[in-house]
């Protein structure tokens, strides 16, 4: 099979298996994983032999795998979609599949499959766990999920928007993906939909990304009247670029700027960058492979690689490029002060994540294309691997919760873990390597390459503000980390569930291993030439193959000392400061950083809600409804009843009844009915005699006709 | 008046002869019987028209079966086989009028058309009829639809005259 | 050689029998048969017009075929009608099958 | 070109060139030679019906464990011509209420009906009656005039048991024509025509090989179309006396009889031309035309033995299990060989020869083999609903 075939195939598995769930197999459980995990499986088969293959080719940024069809005849040409792999795309290629197969493996387990079903589980809220009897005294287990089969449906889903969007050539298939992303995220935040919250967080998400959406589609819109074409490796020609770059449109942007900054508006939606980060941290409703799928694996970093993918657009306008790295940087900084202050194991998670597509935003913004995809990648790996982590634990405390039979306890609080190092070994050594992976941790973690790269490039570009913005994240981000493990496996157990928390089964850990092993190995396949000692080891494998993607090959900067000590020192730093301070605080009380407006994440929600949501309500609720709907429109209706229907009891009386019933209608039918009478004599019945009658007709007619020379 | 001719013209006498009995033979069986003769000839004309598939598929078809049809047909509905009455009913005057004026309706319009003094051509050597027809009938580019058609249209009579002659007790 | 008259002049002929067969003869089955004549009539008109027109074409042997079929099928369901109208009414005389009249 | 290559092309030119030596038009001389032709091929064809009577009363008599005629001339070999005197010199009658005309016609009707069978059968290279392109056709439409033969004679010879053999033997025959044509197209399809002298030609392989459960179907097909056992229900003695010959004496009966002995020796006939390559014989026919002949005979009879076999084997099916047998077993089964054929002679076309036998011959295998699974268990569930289901004994233990 060529790859090119290979490629369309892709995204197939996923979404056949979507079907077949919701179709055939929903009710067995084992059918339905068996079908989602398979699909995920074939999809990463696949996905790895694209990968090799491309490996394979030489100069792929010239000449990528790709293919093409017509799709819509749009007036004399024809709107072509197809398939693309170059650099970029193998390279998001390879970890998007292996952390998709990874959440499908972990949510088998995630979900309590095997278990029995709960006592008083209903649909559409958490399982809340069942007894049973074992030699002689009840105790309660986790029970299995009520739902499972539709998650996986929905998982499968998702996963096939995202492969759809990373295969795509084109923006506009990729916007399909992504709006089927979109969806998905909405149906799997509200997965429970039994508690309010989730319901809430679900249409957040749903709505705030919709903002971004809709820029973005105007992006697309805008671009397809200036360029007549939605395809990149058509857009991304010389000539093309050059003709957007110089025309200008609004506000001084040129229009490549403007088409390139309406697309990073649905970017900052969907990646949840400043203004609309808010619905990210809700999204912490859904289950946790979810939040690990949604904010690891696919949505955010779709995002960021919407943008990657538009780089070449993007740096056209050095003032839509200014943005983005303001943008990128404030989040990067903000989102980090706030993870500070969280309790909830998965919201620190959640605003770490902000924070780190900030870095990646704000690499692109600085021109440093190859460390933001890198960043990108290492980042979904060690952030996937967190999440996992931290869903684990809850896993465990959840077992803890059902051992005491507890049940407020929050089981993700991490004032009330501690101490389970001993507990749930596996799950904190792979965390503690997520963790140091996040942080930067030097040299055997990919995060400290990813991370130092974006600082060396900011550095080397002269974006110093930028550069300190991100340095300060870095170190709140190491801090913000060592706080979360100190809090959650060290110390002293401080409920009763922290002691009774157990380690989780295989199908969550071995993700969690493998995942762990990306997180370390992966950053050493971009060590930068110059760099002191380790530099020239291992070739910069990663610089030379992505940054193949583009038309000129963005060279390395060169090695410059401040922003790897910086780096060195931020982390470190980070790290030491996070465990010294936390290392012996046992209650919210004594966290002396739980300032409220960091704790309120500065009141965003708040500020969203009094300007937006509360005029909307208004406008809704007494402006539409009470006075245009109720008193204008239903006042206007009202009248017409009573006028109609005097109109009609005159039409009815006058017209209808003497003229159209008494002279037409049955004036007809009593003309009708004495002709019938007169004529029914000719139906003699036999089938002769009607012949005859035809034949006479027929040579009557006949005869006429020559008579008068009509015929022959 | 060659040898072909005078073949044409013992065939069309011997077809419009034993037509003539089909139609006023009082015996029924004899009526089919005279059938049967009535469809060799117009078989025989077939093959003078160079039609020799339509001539054998004519002898299947016909006396094969729709003949032998008949004459089950005839002996099945006995009470009006042996002749009691007329044969004809009583208006059969009106109809041999309306008869003759037909046929001298379409001799009067055959003799205003001008292609019909016209002679055959001879058959182009090495084209053969069967074949033709065979690749016709089953070319998508020609008639298999019609073709189709005729196949359903038969098991619908199949199905039909089963249905409709079944003795349901 | 035989002028394309006589053909279709020996089928009106033919035409005509079987006409006067159908208007005028009692017996069901008769009638039929004299449907049949018109039926084959019609068919050397075909096959005579395939004949001195043009031999490549074979549109009159297809319509021939289908003229076939046509009468097979007809034959079949009406021999059906009138064995079943005899089972019901025991008569095959057209004039008495009536009952379609006011 | 000598005598021994083409004797017919030789004799008739030299007859050509007396008749147009006596100042014959040379129109009329082929006419005449033809006629002449006809004459001789059905003489020959009369003198072998005569010696078929002997085969079959030999042949019979040793499948009844008897010695059959050998009282007159060497074997009884001159019992066939006494036979004939006999029927010639019986009184030749013609039930009163008889339809004189039609009651004489049908013998003739049934003889000829055979006779012209032959007209299409190629003897040797070169050498056949009439190349049809339509040949296949042909002895259907034949078979339907044998049809018009026995329903005339069962109608006019004004005996119920007569009406009732006709009916019967002519529901039979055009039911089971519908089979046996779906045979003959079988071997249409392989050789690309309807001619017996094309698909003879096209024989390298015997199509039997390719098309055994054809070749089956066509014999049954066959048996049935000559209304012999076991599907003579037409003749069955037991209620119908002799069915619709049984007003016939004399020669009248004589032709149907010899009628019904060449029809089956034809059919032998027709088997081998279609399934068993004809006058081929590994290049034998090529040596000399005589030869050919006597190698289609020689196939003809040994179909003609197989159809005796059978007759004399295998016992008398019920009408309507014929039937039912016919239109609810056989033909469907004939139309699914059919549509198999037609498509895997598509699928294989161009492969290789072996390949293109061996996958003919599995087709046909498999077919045949569900046809039979389907027919066994369908009629084990007949059964039951007639004896109700098996019941087990119990062995007693004392």
């Amino acid at each position: 099979m060529t790859t090119e075939t290979l490629i369309w195939l892709i995204p197939l598995p996923p979404a056949l298996a979507f079907f077949l769930i919701v179709l055939l197999t929903n009710k067995s459980k084992a059918l339905s994983h068996s079908v989602g995990v398979g699909a995920a499986i074939l999809s990463w088969l696949a996905s790895m032999v694209v990968f090799v293959r491309a490996l394979g080719v030489e100069h792929l940024g010239e000449e990528p795998f790709a293919s093409s069809i017509n799709w819509l005849p749009t007036g004399s040409t024809w709107l072509k979609i197809g398939v693309l792999i170059d650099p970029l795309g193998a390279a998001v290629l390879f970890f998007v599949s292996i952390t998709i197969f990874m959440i499908f493996l972990y949510s088998v387990g995630y979900h309590n499959f095997g278990q029995p079903a709960g006592d008083h589980d209903r649909k559409g809220l958490p399982p809340h766990g069942a007894t049973i009897e074992e030699h002689g005294h009840k105790h309660m287990v986790p029970s299995v999920e009520p739902m499972y089969s539709r998650f996986f449906a929905f998982l499968a889903l998702f996963a096939f928007g995202m492969y759809v969007l990373v295969v795509s050539d084109n923006l506009l298939t990729m916007f399909v993906g992504w709006e089927i992303m979109g969806l998905c995220s909405y149906l799997l935040i509200g997965f429970w939909y039994g508690k309010e919250s989730a319901r809430n967080a679900a249409i957040k998400a749903f709505m705030t990304t919709r903002i971004g959406d809709v820029f973005m589609l105007l992006g697309i819109a805008f671009l397809y009247s200036a360029t007549g074409t939605l395809t990149f490796r058509e857009i991304f020609r010389e000539e093309t670029l050059h003709a957007l770059a110089s025309v200008p449109s609004f506000w001084g942007f040129s229009t490549a700027g403007m088409i390139a900054l309406l697309l990073f508006i649905g970017t900052v939606g969907k990646s949840a960058q400043f203004p609309l980060h808010v619905w990210l941290p809700d999204a912490m409703e859904g289950p946790t492979p979810v939040s690990a799928m949604i904010h690891a694996a696919t949505m955010v970093s779709a995002g960021v690689y919407a943008v990657i993918r538009m780089f070449p657009l993007l740096s056209l306008d050095p003032q839509t490029m200014s943005i983005v790295a303001f943008i990128g940087a404030f989040t990067a900084l903000f989102a980090a002060t706030i993870a500070v202050a969280q309790n909830d194991i998965k919201r620190v998670l959640a605003y770490s994540t902000i924070s780190q597509l900030g870095f990646m935003i704000a690499a692109l913004g600085v021109g440093a294309y190859i460390a933001a995809v890198f960043h990108l990648i290492t980042h979904a790996f060690f952030k996937a691997l967190l999440f996992l982590g931290s869903g684990s634990v809850i896993h465990g405390m959840e077992h803890g919760v059902l051992h005491t039979g507890n049940h407020n306890v929050d089981p993700q609080d991490m004032f009330n873990m501690g101490g389970l190092k001993n507990k749930m070994p596996i799950t904190f050594w792979t965390f503690l390597i997520g963790g140091f992976a996040l942080s930067g941790f030097p040299i055997i973690t990919a995060g400290f390459w990813s991370k130092d790269e974006i600082f060396a490039d900011a550095f080397a570009n002269g974006h110093i503000v930028v550069f300190i913005t991100l340095a300060t994240a870095a170190f709140l981000t190491a801090f913000y980390t060592m706080r979360q493990i100190t809090l959650t496996f060290l110390g002293e157990p401080r409920t009763k569930e922290a002691e009774h928390a157990q380690e989780t089964p295989w199908t969550m850990t071995a993700p969690l291993v493998i995942l762990a092993f990306f997180a370390v190995t992966y950053g050493w396949v971009g060590i930068p030439e110059h760099f002191p000692v380790l530099g020239g080891l291992v070739p910069n494998w990663f610089h030379e193959f992505v940054g193949g993607t583009l038309a000129e090959h963005p060279e390395a900067v060169e090695f410059s000392w401040v922003p790897l000590l910086t780096s060195l020192g931020v982390a470190l730093g980070g790290l030491f400061f996070g465990w010294f301070v936390y290392r012996n605080v046992n209650s919210p009380a004594e966290d002396k950083l739980q300032i409220p407006v960091l704790r309120n994440k500065w009141y965003f929600d708040e500020i969203y809600d009094f300007l937006f949501v509360k005029p909307a309500t208004w406008f809704a609720e007494i402006f539409v409804y009470k006075w245009m709907d109720k008193g204008l429109i239903d006042g206007v209706l009202h009248s017409f009843g009573p006028v109609t229907q005097g109109l009609g009891s005159v039409i009815r009386n006058y017209i209808d009844l003497p003229v159209i019933n008494r002279f037409f209608g049955d004036g007809s039918a009593d003309v009708t009915y004495w002709f019938g009478g007169k004529l029914r004599a000719v139906q003699t019945g036999r089938v002769q005699h009607y012949l005859m009658f035809a034949l006479v007709t027929f040579v009557v007619i006949g005869a006429v006709l020559v008579a008068f020379g009509l015929l022959a | 008046m060659t040898g072909e001719q005078i073949v044409f013209l013992v065939v069309a006498l011997f077809t419009l002869g034993s037509g003539f009995m089909v139609v006023t033979t009082r015996n029924l069986v004899h009526a089919a019987l005279w059938l049967v003769s009535t469809l060799f000839g117009v078989a025989v004309a077939y093959t003078l028209l160079d039609a020799a598939f339509l001539a054998v598929v004519q002898v299947v078809v016909y006396i094969g079966a729709i003949a032998i049809l008949f004459i089950f047909a005839v002996m099945l509905t006995r009470k009006d086989l042996l002749d009691q009455g007329p044969q004809m009913n009583k208006n059969w005057w009106f109809g041999a009028l309306l008869a003759v004026s037909t046929f001298g309706g379409l001799y009067f319009l055959l003799q205003g058309w001008d292609g019909l003094s016209k002679t055959a051509t001879a058959i182009p050597v090495g084209f053969d009829a069967v074949t033709e027809l065979g690749t016709e009938l089953v070319s998508p580019a020609a008639y298999v639809l019609p073709f189709e058609v005729a196949s359903v249209l038969l098991v619908a009579a199949l199905v039909g005259a089963v249905y409709v002659a079944f003795n349901k007790k | 050689m035989v002028p394309l008259s006589w053909y279709l002049i020996f089928a009106a002929a033919l035409f005509s029998m079987g006409l006067f067969g159908v208007l005028s003869r009692r017996n069901a089955v008769a009638i039929l048969l004299g449907i049949e004549l018109m039926l084959n009539a019609v068919n050397i008109n075909l096959a005579a017009f395939w004949r001195y027109g043009n031999v490549m074409d074979m549109a009159g042997q297809v319509f021939a075929i289908i003229v076939f079929a046509v009468a097979a099928a007809e034959v079949s369901v009406g021999l059906a009608l009138v064995i079943s109208v005899y089972r019901r009414r025991n008569t095959v005389v057209a004039d008495e099958i009536d009952m379609m009249k006011w | 070109m000598s005598f021994w290559n083409d004797p017919l092309k030789v004799a008739a030119d030299w007859l050509l060139g007396i008749f147009t030596g006596w100042g014959m038009p040379e129109i009329a001389a082929n006419i005449l030679i033809g006629f002449l032709g006809v004459l001789l091929l059905i003489s020959v064809l009369m003198v072998l019906d005569i010696f078929l009577v002997w085969v079959e009363r030999k042949v019979v008599a040793r499948f009844q464990d008897r010695l059959g005629p050998n009282r007159v001339g060497p074997f009884g070999l001159i019992q066939p011509f006494a036979d004939i005197i006999k029927l010639i010199i019986k009184e030749d009658t013609t039930p009163g209420g008889a339809d004189k005309v039609v009651y004489n016609i049908a013998p003739m009707l049934s003889m000829m009906s055979v006779l012209i069978l032959w007209a299409v059968v190629p003897l040797a290279p070169k050498m056949l009656g009439v190349d049809l392109n339509i040949g296949a056709l042909y002895i259907i439409a034949s078979g339907a005039i044998g049809t018009l033969s026995i329903i005339m004679a069962g109608w006019s010879s004004n005996n119920k048991f007569a009406l009732i053999g006709a009916f019967r033997q002519v529901a039979v025959m055009v039911s089971f024509e519908v089979p046996m044509l779906t045979m003959l197209l079988i071997p249409t399809i392989f050789a690309g025509s309807m001619g017996m002298g094309a698909i003879t030609e096209a024989q390298d392989i015997w199509y039997v090989f390719l098309a055994p459960l054809g070749a089956v179907i066509f014999l049954i097909a066959a048996i049935a179309e000559l209304g012999r056992a076991p599907f003579d229900m037409a003749e069955g003695e037991s209620e119908l006396v002799s069915g619709y010959n049984i007003e016939y004496s004399g020669m009248k009966f004589g032709m149907f009889y010899a009628g019904e002995l060449l029809h089956a020796f034809t059919f032998g006939g027709f088997w081998s031309i279609l399934f068993f390559g004809g006058y081929r014989f590994f290049g034998l026919e090529q040596v000399n035309p005589v030869l050919a002949i006597a190698v289609i005979v020689f196939k003809a009879m040994l179909g003609y033995w197989i159809i005796m076999w059978v007759k004399y084997t295998l016992l008398r099916i019920r009408i309507d299990h014929m039937l039912a047998f016919n239109w609810k077993f056989l033909t469907p089964l004939g139309f699914t060989l059919l549509m198999m054929t037609a498509l895997m002679n598509a699928l294989l076309a161009g492969t290789p020869t072996w390949l293109y036998i061996s996958g003919m011959f599995l087709s046909n295998v498999v077919i045949a083999w569900v046809a039979l699974e389907i027919a066994r268990s369908v009629s084990r569930r007949e059964r039951e609903k007639v004896e109700g289901p098996k019941q087990v004994v119990e062995a007693i233990h004392h």
